[in-house]
Parts: C-alpha cells; sequence; structure tokens
C-alpha cells in the first residue's frame, strides 16, 4: 500500500484517477482503518485529503455554510452558528460513534462509506445538503441523496471525491431534526433513523417537509410521503398518525444482528414523530 | 517501502519509519516502547488505546502512523508531571477507580480531554464523556466519582 | 498449617489495618501506563503466533496443506494437531482442551483453531495463513440448546452417550448428562399448593467481556526449558495443563504472570498458549500471540445458553408447597457439566419440603464454554426468581415477604443437599427490606425488582511468602493472580499481622518457580485463601522474630512476646527493656541465624456460601422496547471486608456485567453457525452512560473458618441482576419477561402480545 | 465412637452404588472414606480422581482430605463446582 498526502484537490484526484489498484480517500479514516482491520479492505493507494487547503475549514456564508471533507465531527458542534441553524444536522454527526471517534470522524466520510445506518446523513438529506465532488477535470454538486447508490456503493465516479458538504441557509421559522434508535446510550449503530427538517408560517402551520429515514432500507430513505402526510398541518394528532403510517409504509429494512423488520419498521414512525415535534419546537410552533 | 516521520510525542521530538498502513497504535506499542495505550479491540470500539492528538481525544487504532508528521500526540506515559500525578491519575488511585486497570490509560486521557473542555462536568456529562471506554470490572461507579473528585480538585 | 488448627480468634478483633482503605501497590504504574499485561512484554529475538481458525460451525477437515506456507520468506514454524500428539493418557477432560486449542478430525465451531504460524512479523505471518490450504467437508451443525437435544439433531461426538439416566443409551447424543438434585415428594407438593405456576424461560449466550484480549509470549528451547509471560487467573495452572499437553516438565517451564486486564472466568484454561510453546518449539525462537477481539469472542470460552422450566406450588400463607426446575445449558462443542451446576445452585435460597431440580447438558457447534462469574447460577436465578415473584403476586404477597417467609436458614437443607450452617440470605433480604430504595417512589414507565442469588465460594491450594529484607521492611509473595486488588489486600493482612504500616510490606505475584502450587483466582478465592496464607504465613515469621529477639536479649523466646510490630521482653527479669522493632531485629539477622521469612503452603478449604439481595428500577420505553437501569442497589455479605473499596468493587462489577446479560448482551449466531457479532460494537456491554452509581451495602457476616472472618466475594453479585432487572422490566411493562437479552426488539414483540 | 456413617451420593455416583441415594460407610477422614467407596464401589473411583466436594455438616471440603468425619456428620458428596 501506498499513502500519499496531496497539497491539493486536483493532485488528490488525478492520483485517485490513474492508480490501477484499489484506491481510497482517507479523511478521519473510522471506517477505512476498521475495513483494513478486518482485512475487509485491502488498498493499494491511500490519499489522505486532509493536507488539502482549506478542507478542515466550516465556512459561512450568505447561502449557507461549507463544511470541508475533512472537517471532524467533534468540531461542528464546536461551531456556534452551525448549531444554532442546522441542530439537526450537528446532532446526527455527533453521534457517531465515541467521543474519540467524533475526533476524526468526517460527515463526508460517512457519507461515502455508503452504510443505510450512517447517523450523519439523514440529517443532511433533510437539509436538502448538497456534496461537491472535485475530479481532475473540476467539480459539479449533487444532492446528498443522489450520491447514495446501495449498500456500501456511491455514484461517485473513478477519480472523484467530496471535497465540501454545503447546507443551505435556514430559512426563518424552520427546524430540524434527528433521532436514532440504539439499544445502548452510545456506541451503536443507529437500528433505525429519522430526520425531520421542517418550516411553519406564521400560524405554525408546516409548509416546507423533508422527512429522510435511515438504517430501513439499503440507503437514506427521502420520504415524499411522510413529508406531504404533515405539511398544510400544525402537527397535530392526525398529521403525526399519518407521518407515523407514511414512515413506516416507506419502510424496506432487513433482520440483521441488530433489529427485526417489524421492529425497524414500527420504531421508523415512532422516532419520526418524535423527530418532527422537536423539529417542530425549533421552529417555534407551539 | 515505510514512511518517515516526524512527530511529537509528550513533548519531545521523536522520529520513526513506519509501514504505510501501520497504525498510530502499533507505532506507539512497538517502536517507540510506549505500551500505555492498550489494544482492546483495533476497531474504535473500547476506548484502550486512546491518546489526544492534536487536542482532540483519539482511538490510536484509528489513526496511521503515517498522518503523524508534524503532529502533536499525548499519551498516558506523559499525563504525571516529574513525580507529581495529575490529579486524575491521583483520585483513580484514592478512589479504587481501578481494578484490573487495563482499561485505565484510556480512561484517564478521556477525561483529561473531558476536563480540558468542561471543568465543571455534571454527572451525565462525565458519564457520556466516557462512554467511548469500556470498562469491565467495575461498573463505572468509581470511575466517574474519582473525575468528579478531580474536576473538583482541579477547580480548586 | 491445616485449617482446622487456626484459632478464629481474631474474627473479632479491633483491626487497625483490615478495613481501611490504602492505595494499591500497582496502582502508580496502572495509572502511568507502566503497567506490564499480557501483550506489553517482548522476548529477545521472538516471532509473532498467529492461528488460521475455520470458518465453518461443523466440518471434516479432510486436508491441510501447509507447504506453501512453510516457503514463504519469514515463516519460522507452522503447526497443526500433528504437532500436538495425544499425551494426555487417557485424560478426558484435558484431551477436550487439547481439541479445543486445535481441532482433530472435525472443526467443532466456528472459529475453531486449525493451525498456526510463527513468522518475523505479524504481516508475514498474515499472508502465511492466506497460504495455508484446508479442505473442509461441511456436516449439519446445530447451535441451539433445545434443537441440539432433539434425537435428529447432528450428533458432534460419537463417543458421547448420555451419562444418568437408565438404561445407559445405545447410541451417542448432543445430550451428554443427565443429573438430578432435590428432596421430598414434590408431585405431593404440588398437590397440597393453592397456586401453582409454570414458566418457560431462556437465556441468550454472553462472553466475560474482559478487555484485554488474551496474549502469551513462549519460548521452548531444544533442552525442554521453558518460560512462558502470559495473563492468565492462574500461571500455575497454565504451567501444569501446558506441561502436560506439550510432554514438558513442570519445573522446566516457568510461567511468568502479566497484569490481568480481565478474566472473570475467561482465563482459567488454555488456548492460545500451548500453541505459542509448540510454535516455539518447532522455530527454537520466542513466539509472542495475540488474539484479536474477533477471537476473544468466537474462540475462546463464553458461558451456556440456558433454557429452563420451572414449577412453583405455594399456599395461600405463602408457604413454598413443592419446587420443579428443568434446566437445559449447552457447554459448546464438549460434554460439560454446565447445566447440572445450574441445578444445584438453583434453589439454594429457599428453605423447601419438596424439591426437585432436573438438569440436561447439551453439545453444540459453539465455543467451549468456561466458567464465567458464579457460572451457571445467574440463568437458573433468572428463572428461579422470576416465577418466585410472579408466585408472591398470586397469593397476593409482597414477593419480598414471600422471599423472607421462604429463605434459607442455618439448619435448612438445601436443594443440593447438605444442611446450612450460618449463613447470609435472612439478613440480605431483611437490609433489602428497610433500605431506603425500597421506599423511593418510581417515576412513568418505570419498574422495580428485587432478586436473591446464591453462590457457593472456594478455597483450595494457596502459598504465601513472607521475606523480612534486611533492612527491616516485608516483601509478600503470593501464588494467586490479583484480578482487583488483592495485593493490597494480602499486604495489608502481612501488615496487620506483623503489626508494622502497610507501606513497610510488598506483596508481588510470584513466578511458578519461586513458590509451590496455587490453585487460580476463581471461585472467590483469591483474597479468602491468599489472605489465610497470609495470615498464617506472617504468623510463622513472627516466630522467628521472638527467636531472633531472644537471641540477641539472650533469654527464653517463652519471654518475648510480640506486639505493635516489636519484639517486647516480658515477666519479671526482662520487663523494663526496650522493645526490639523489626527493623532492629532485621539489622542483626545474619548473626542471629540468617534470613528470616514465614511460609505458609495451604489448603484452604471452608469458603462457606454466600448470598446477595439486589433492587433495581428500570425505565422501559413502552415505544421502543428500551430499557435504562435507574437505580441500583447491591447488599451481600463479605464475612469481612478486608478492604472495602475493592470489595464494593466486586459488587459493582458484577452487578453490572449482569445488568448487560440482562439488557443487551447476547452471540448472535446465523442459520449458517457463524457468529455474527464477534466485536464490542455489536456484542454490547454497558457504557458509562448506560448505568446509574451502583449503591452497595456490605453485611459482615463473619466466616468462622476463616482468621479474620473472610468470606469470597467476587462472583455472587453476577447471579442476582439478570432476575431483578427481568422482574423490574415486567412490572415496567406489564408483561413477564422470560427471554434475556431484555433487547429492545424482544421487549417491543413481548409487549404486542399484552 | 462410631466410625460408620451415611454417605449421601450425587446423581452421578448413584448408578455405581446400585442406584441408591445413600450408602454406609466407616471412615475416620475424608481419605479413608474416598479409599473405601473406590474398593467398595470400584466405578466411583474415577469420579473420585477427578475430584470430588465433601460436605460434613454444610461445610464443603475439596482438597483437604486429612479432615476427620465426626460422629454423626450430615455427609453428602457433591460434584467440584468450577468458579470464574
Amino acid at each position: 500500500m501506498r499513502y500519499v498526502q496531496p497539497g491539493t484537490a486536483k493532485e488528490a484526484a488525478t492520483l485517485l484517477a490513474k492508480e490501477k489498484g484499489k484506491a481510497f480517500v482517507l479523511a478521519g479514516g473510522t471506517d477505512l482503518l476498521v475495513k483494513m482491520k478486518a482485512g475487509m479492505e485491502e488498498p493499494d493507494l491511500v490519499v489522505d485529503i486532509k493536507a488539502i487547503k482549506g478542507i478542515k475549514d466550516i465556512k459561512k456564508s450568505a447561502s449557507g455554510f461549507v463544511i470541508g471533507a475533512a472537517v471532524p465531527c467533534a468540531a461542528l458542534g464546536e461551531n456556534k452558528d452551525l448549531v444554532k441553524a442546522w441542530p439537526g444536522v450537528v446532532e446526527g454527526a455527533s453521534l457517531i460513534g465515541s467521543k474519540q471517534v467524533q475526533g476524526r470522524c468526517t460527515m463526508a466520510g460517512n457519507l461515502c462509506n455508503a452504510s443505510p445506518a450512517a447517523d450523519s446523513v439523514p440529517g443532511l438529506v433533510a437539509a436538502g445538503a448538497k456534496v461537491v465532488l472535485t475530479s481532475a477535470k473540476g467539480s459539479r454538486k449533487l444532492a446528498v441523496e443522489a450520491v447514495l447508490a446501495g449498500v456500501g456503493r456511491t455514484n461517485l465516479k473513478k477519480g472523484e471525491f467530496v471535497t465540501a458538504i454545503e447546507l443551505p441557509k435556514k430559512e426563518a421559522r424552520s427546524g430540524d431534526a434527528y433521532l436514532r434508535f440504539i439499544p445502548r446510550t452510545e456506541m451503536d449503530i443507529a437500528v433505525v433513523s429519522c430526520a425531520v427538517n421542517l418550516t411553519i408560517d406564521g400560524k405554525g402551520v408546516i409548509t416546507k417537509a423533508r422527512v429522510a429515514l435511515g438504517a430501513v432500507a439499503i440507503t437514506v430513505l427521502l420520504v415524499k410521503e411522510a413529508a406531504a402526510a404533515i405539511i398544510g398541518t400544525k402537527l397535530d394528532d392526525v398529521a403525526k398518525k399519518k407521518l407515523v403510517a407514511a414512515c413506516s409504509a416507506a419502510c424496506k429494512p432487513i433482520d440483521d444482528k441488530r433489529g427485526t423488520v417489524e421492529f425497524r419498521t414500527e420504531v421508523a414512525g415512532v422516532l419520526a414523530r418524535r423527530a418532527a415535534e422537536t423539529a417542530y419546537a425549533r421552529a417555534g410552533g407551539k | 517501502m515505510g514512511v518517515h516521520v516526524k512527530t511529537t510525542v509528550n513533548g519531545d521530538e521523536v522520529e520513526f519509519t513506519c509501514a504505510e498502513d501501520e497504525v498510530l497504535l502499533d507505532v506507539l506499542r512497538n517502536r517507540l516502547g510506549l505500551t500505555g495505550a492498550k489494544e482492546g479491540c483495533g476497531t474504535g470500539d473500547c476506548g484502550a488505546c486512546s491518546v489526544i492528538l492534536d487536542g482532540r481525544l483519539v482511538c490510536s487504532c484509528l489513526v496511521l502512523g503515517a498522518e503523524m508528521q508534524g503532529k502533536k500526540v499525548e499519551t498516558i506515559e506523559g499525563m504525571a508531571v516529574g513525580q507529581k500525578l495529575h490529579p486524575l491519575q491521583q483520585h483513580f488511585i484514592d478512589g479504587a477507580a481501578l481494578q484490573c486497570g487495563v482499561c485505565t490509560p484510556g480512561f484517564l486521557m478521556a477525561a483529561d480531554a473531558l476536563l480540558r473542555k468542561n471543568p465543571n462536568p455534571t454527572e451525565e456529562e462525565i458519564r457520556f464523556g466516557l462512554a467511548g471506554n469500556l470498562c469491565r470490572c467495575t461498573g463505572y461507579d468509581k470511575i466517574v466519582r474519582a473525575v468528579q473528585a478531580a474536576a473538583k480538585e482541579m477547580r480548586g | 498449617m491445616s485449617v482446622d488448627s487456626m484459632n478464629p480468634d481474631l474474627v473479632n478483633k479491633k483491626f487497625k489495618i483490615i478495613g481501611t482503605r490504602p492505595p494499591r501497590p500497582d496502582g502508580i504504574d496502572k495509572v502511568t501506563g507502566r503497567a506490564r499485561y499480557g501483550a506489553d512484554f517482548t522476548m529477545p529475538g521472538q516471532l509473532i503466533g498467529l492461528v488460521l481458525r475455520s470458518p465453518h460451525a461443523h466440518a471434516l477437515i479432510e486436508k491441510i496443506d501447509t507447504s506453501k506456507a512453510e516457503k514463504l520468506l519469514g515463516v519460522k514454524a507452522v503447526i497443526t494437531s500433528k504437532d500436538l500428539p495425544d499425551l494426555t493418557g487417557g485424560d478426558r477432560g484435558m484431551f477436550d482442551i487439547l481439541e479445543n486449542c486445535m481441532a482433530r478430525k472435525k472443526a467443532l465451531y466456528d472459529g475453531h483453531a486449525i493451525a498456526a504460524v510463527a513468522a518475523v512479523d505479524a504481516a508475514t505471518a498474515r499472508k502465511a495463513l492466506k497460504l495455508i490450504d484446508v479442505k473442509y467437508k461441511v456436516l449439519p451443525h446445530v447451535t441451539d440448546v433445545d434443537e441440539a437435544l432433539k434425537p435428529d439433531s447432528p450428533v458432534i461426538h460419537s463417543h458421547v452417550f448420555t451419562e444418568g439416566i437408565e438404561p445407559a443409551p445405545t447410541k451417542p447424543s448432543n445430550w451428554n448428562k443427565r443429573a438430578e438434585y432435590g428432596h421430598g415428594d414434590v408431585d405431593a407438593g404440588f398437590r397440597e399448593a393453592d397456586v401453582v405456576i409454570s414458566r418457560s424461560y431462556k437465556t441468550e449466550q454472553t462472553h466475560q467481556g474482559y478487555i484485554e484480549p488474551h496474549s502469551v509470549s513462549a519460548s521452548v528451547s531444544p533442552d525442554g526449558m521453558a518460560e512462558m509471560w502470559v495473563c492468565t487467573q492462574g500461571h500455575f495452572v497454565y504451567r501444569n495443563q501446558c506441561a502436560t499437553l506439550l510432554g514438558l516438565d513442570a519445573n522446566k517451564l516457568r510461567v511468568t504472570a502479566s497484569e490481568i486486564g480481565g478474566g472473570f472466568g475467561g482465563k482459567t484454561h488454555v488456548w492460545a498458549e500451548p500453541l505459542a510453546l509448540a510454535l516455539s518449539r518447532k522455530a527454537n525462537r520466542p513466539v509472542k500471540l495475540t488474539m484479536t477481539r474477533d477471537e476473544v469472542f468466537r474462540c475462546t470460552g463464553p458461558t451456556s445458553s440456558t433454557s429452563v422450566d420451572v414449577k412453583i406450588g405455594a399456599k395461600k400463607d405463602g408457604t413454598i408447597t413443592a419446587a420443579y426446575a428443568e434446566l437445559r445449558y449447552q457447554g459448546g462443542a464438549f460434554p460439560s457439566n454446565w447445566a447440572e451446576f445450574g441445578a444445584m445452585t438453583s434453589w439454594a435460597c429457599y428453605d423447601l419440603k419438596n424439591v426437585k431440580s432436573v438438569s440436561k447438558d447439551a453439545i453444540v457447534n459453539r465455543p467451549k464454554c468456561a466458567a464465567y462469574r458464579a457460572p451457571s447460577a445467574p440463568a437458573a436465578a433468572f428463572a428461579i426468581e422470576s416465577t418466585v415473584d410472579e408466585v408472591a403476586k398470586a397469593i397476593g404477597m409482597d414477593p419480598i415477604d414471600f422471599r423472607i417467609k421462604n429463605a434459607a436458614k442455618e439448619g435448612t437443607k438445601s436443594s443440593y443437599g447438605p444442611v446450612y450452617g450460618p449463613i447470609g440470605i435472612g439478613p440480605t433480604l431483611e437490609a433489602a427490606k428497610n433500605h431506603p430504595h425500597m421506599k423511593a417512589p418510581l417515576g412513568k414507565n418505570m419498574g422495580r425488582g428485587m432478586a436473591c442469588g446464591f453462590w457457593f465460594n472456594f478455597g483450595g491450594q494457596t502459598c504465601v511468602d513472607v521475606n523480612i529484607t534486611p533492612d527491616g521492611n516485608v516483601n509478600v509473595a503470593q501464588g494467586t493472580i490479583d484480578v482487583g486488588g488483592a495485593r493490597a489486600a494480602i499486604a495489608m493482612a502481612v501488615a496487620e499481622e506483623l503489626g508494622v504500616a502497610y507501606e513497610n510490606v510488598r506483596s508481588v505475584v510470584a513466578d511458578t518457580s519461586s513458590l509451590g502450587h496455587n490453585d487460580m483466582t476463581d471461585g472467590s478465592r483469591g483474597t479468602f485463601s491468599s489472605s489465610m496464607a497470609a495470615v498464617f504465613a506472617a504468623r510463622n515469621a513472627i516466630t522467628v522474630l521472638r527467636n531472633r529477639a531472644a537471641k540477641i536479649w539472650e533469654i527464653p523466646v517463652d519471654e518475648v512476646e510480640w506486639k505493635d510490630g516489636a519484639a517486647h521482653a516480658k515477666g519479671t527479669h526482662h520487663g523494663n527493656r526496650t522493645p526490639l522493632s523489626l527493623k532492629e531485629i532485621a539489622a542483626q539477622a545474619g548473626n542471629t541465624g540468617g534470613p528470616m521469612a514465614g511460609h505458609a503452603e495451604i489448603t484452604a478449604d471452608g469458603a462457606g456460601v454466600s448470598f446477595a439481595t439486589h433492587i433495581a428500577d428500570v425505565e422501559t420505553d413502552p415505544e421502543t422496547g428500551r430499557s435504562l437501569v435507574k437505580r441500583y442497589t447491591v447488599i451481600q455479605d463479605a464475612g469481612k471486608a478486608l478492604h472495602p473499596s475493592y470489595v464494593e468493587g466486586q459488587y459493582q462489577g458484577g452487578a453490572a456485567q449482569g445488568i448487560g446479560w440482562a439488557l443487551n448482551e447476547e452471540y448472535v449466531y446465523g442459520k449458517d453457525g457463524r457468529l455474527q457479532n464477534a466485536g464490542f460494537l455489536d456484542y454490547r456491554i454497558p457504557v458509562c452512560s448506560d448505568l446509574p452509581f451502583i449503591d452497595t451495602q456490605i453485611l459482615e457476616i463473619a466466616n468462622p473458618h476463616h482468621p479474620y472472618g473472610v468470606r469470597g466475594v467476587g462472583e455472587t453479585s453476577i447471579v442476582p441482576p439478570l432476575a431483578a432487572l427481568a422482574i423490574a422490566v415486567s412490572n415496567a411493562t406489564g408483561v413477564r419477561q422470560t427471554h434475556l437479552p431484555m433487547s429492545p426488539p424482544r421487549v417491543l414483540k413481548s409487549l404486542k402480545s399484552k | 465412637m462410631s466410625n460408620r456413617h451415611i454417605i449421601h451420593l450425587w446423581g452421578a455416583l448413584r448408578p455405581f452404588a446400585g442406584g441408591a441415594l445413600s450408602i454406609s460407610v466407616e471412615a475416620f477422614t475424608i481419605r479413608e472414606l474416598f479409599r473405601k467407596l473406590s474398593e467398595l464401589h470400584p466405578g466411583m473411583e474415577p469420579h473420585i480422581k477427578r475430584g470430588v466436594a465433601v460436605s460434613i455438616d454444610g461445610k464443603i471440603y475439596r482438597d483437604q482430605w486429612e479432615t476427620p468425619l465426626p460422629p454423626d456428620a450430615e455427609i453428602y458428596l457433591l460434584p467440584r463446582v468450577p468458579g470464574g
């Protein structure tokens, strides 16, 4: 295996494009190194992107936030503006692994690892976040949900990698929230998870919503029916019931060591309801 | 073959050559003779290999040695100053916060990282701050109490 | 010195040091990273050993081709079972250990060792493993205990015929043993009952979950001289087992115990050690072999999964008229007695006229079970205490009063046979009843459970040497492994006897060449037996010291007494002499007879049985089935707590392990017979944020068979939590919980059946 | 002083005594008891070699074979239980 630490994104992309063997991007490494330890991956090339200028920065702009691909999740929670604007996104990113893992892991890595249970992804999907993909030829943007192709698979092309995640500007009277279910209080992979992002009008009626579910299908799901169930409501009991039903209906989970189909299907609805309540309150709804 | 790295460990400049895929934990243990960090799992799930890297608590099993160029690493071996134990170390002994002791270096690093950020944590903040470190002997009771006692002493 | 010759006159003595909480001698090493555990040791020129393991649950090994691996540059030895010939001389138990260390004709479980390599580094050893070609013929497998007992289950060992049934079976099966305990007539007892409740329970397999993986460094020379550095609960036992399996002389195999990073029964017999020795012998180089966490879960010794039926009959006045249990435990891929031990402990808390326990031990394609803290008792207690709780409610009695009414006491004929002497179940129940925890209010979705537990403690073979150094300080060499602070407790006992300061005594765990045989630190015996030996060794040293003082003073030894750390002359002629301190006597040792020491080599029987009562409050989320422990109290008899902090630590640690077992820990096997969660991510032991503070109450009902009244305290604390939590969750949810762990999917499913 | 004792057997030993729950043996110590049991019921010998615990009036002995068996003592043979 070769280890390189290029100074520019273009250089990194070129190295990735040229490699004939198995090439991996190293940001936090908290997934890659585990796979290497288990013998599941034997890279020929590891491109450490952390020396790329600006890739460890969080930038606030008029159009929102640009979060460099190598920003460790622990840094997200330390950025007061980000926490204020996107508490649900930060909640999701702050639940990955332990404090130790938080010091290393990145949202970009969490996304590109393409686990259906990735904690930071539902929040990003609900927020309508985009990724910036860089290749030797230039860059393009893609909605976060469009990055995911399946378990462990992304739609990234060879030689292309995520350099940043863009979060839109927080709308007035909006709020987001993320909840996951784990058997313990920490350290587990989500058995099922849900993020809700919604906006209300001056009367407390939901005008916009995005609902994303994790660990209930081969990728994180953006559930339009769930959003539709609460748009136009004040998140009353009927709306919540419809939301729960829509979320459970959208689930296509599996039985595995972490949970059963029945459990995931049922708890997806429970979490959606609870996350929606939190998001609604954060938006200023009563 | 191999990567040559210059880095700072516990304030000392060190140089080593390691394999490209070698993790920091193995570098510390096998190349630098610092066996205080332990491998309990090798997958970031137990915290026994915790060290502080550029001010952030990390599992040294999930960091490559090759990434260490120009970094600052703090390990359990650097926690005491001369003969003077860190208050956390002293309270772990006085409060019987260790039984077998194999998780202790990791807990001390995690507790140190916690108290640097939050000198007056609640019980809940301590418990979540240490949730990445597994202990199988103590039920965590005396560990949490030792951290509380050390924090109190350090606040003066 | 025999134990019965001891004078238990110190039971009520006013102690100066015993009962205080001094720092442990290994404390600073452990907080500074200096303490050396299994993997922290390096031998000159050492190789790295790695093991190739079966991916199949059950398979014939048709062929192993190691030739490519042997040719790889840097590989110094490759071994298979051919390098470990059977030297066990017909000892079936030892042969099972040998076969467990390295598969012979068949792989018996996922993770069973097939071959091992030693190479110059880990990378080369990993490459070599990939070059070993094994041809398997996969066989049908069974991993569930009840499935294994069915007549059509695939038979794992053709030599196993069920023991304990008449007539003796003619066909081999996976049911290796039936046993029965009890007395009276249970059928008659059930006819007398006003209420009879029957329930079936299951518990899944759990692992001790020690944080330090097994690690051994071994060096064998062509002349048979050998050394081993290893993390173990019993270095003498490891020496004896390895010497037998490798054909070495025990005296030539010197074993040094590293600091041990947890064991809980899981480091009580050998796994990797004979392989490291065999590799070293073949390579003529030291070999270090350290397991990965995945290996620890897949191929060391977890505890049984179980299936238990319980039936209790009681009268309306609260008298239990009959108690019956059938206990089915799997012991992994080899014959075992775990169900039988479960049967022995099952009803031990109660005074029963009619009681019967039947055990069925089963063999399955899982790793060979090892002891896990009070082995077999927790699962039995879960089933029995849960049913006791249900019967109490059915007759309208408070469960604690129902237990007090039926509790065993001095004179009770125990369910496993003997009549009890003075025991502590009653006092722990009374203490629980009066504990503020029992009266604290409960919030929404919360439930409270309480349960009792029993365990046999034991003593066994033990040596302690007390050596006086020339400067008048004291070295103690003990032969039992210190797992939780025992070196401090042993040094305290010696200091107490000699009348010197604790700081003047240092205790170390000596290697196998320095002391006689010592049993392992298991059965809650470490501090019990070593403190007993330490007291005797110190008393022997005092005899020597008195003699030396007598020589210095030129008076008869009868006129010298030892108190407060000094020799005092007594009698009318000598009473005005200035006492001679230990330091002064030590300074003259050379001309009064040479080095001064006291030794004790004892069999410390008389450990006394142990009881505990626990109280647990949980909160269960009715929408997700997740339970969190909100409050927990442990009440247990310690006899005498030498170092109360470490006794509390044992109570808290056992409770935490039991909580993990009750709520989330379990081995998950796939249909392919492979373990799916061999890591700390998905084998979920409690983390710090999962638990509350664990309150402890130490009762001290002196054990008359120990000079200070000590009872073992290590194990009983894991017995009640499974039941206490199951009862608490049942109360929180209104649905009786009968399957552990009470993982959220399982609890949520049970709520659907409400 | 009578040294005849009723020795209660646990399940696994009973087949070697014709299924009896207990047997009568004359012995002053555990060692003598084990010797006589092996002579009278040879099938028990492998069990004794593997390890048998003896409960004398409720106190359990595992290793001290010199322990006397007091007159009228209640004596149970039990399997040796392992610990964790």
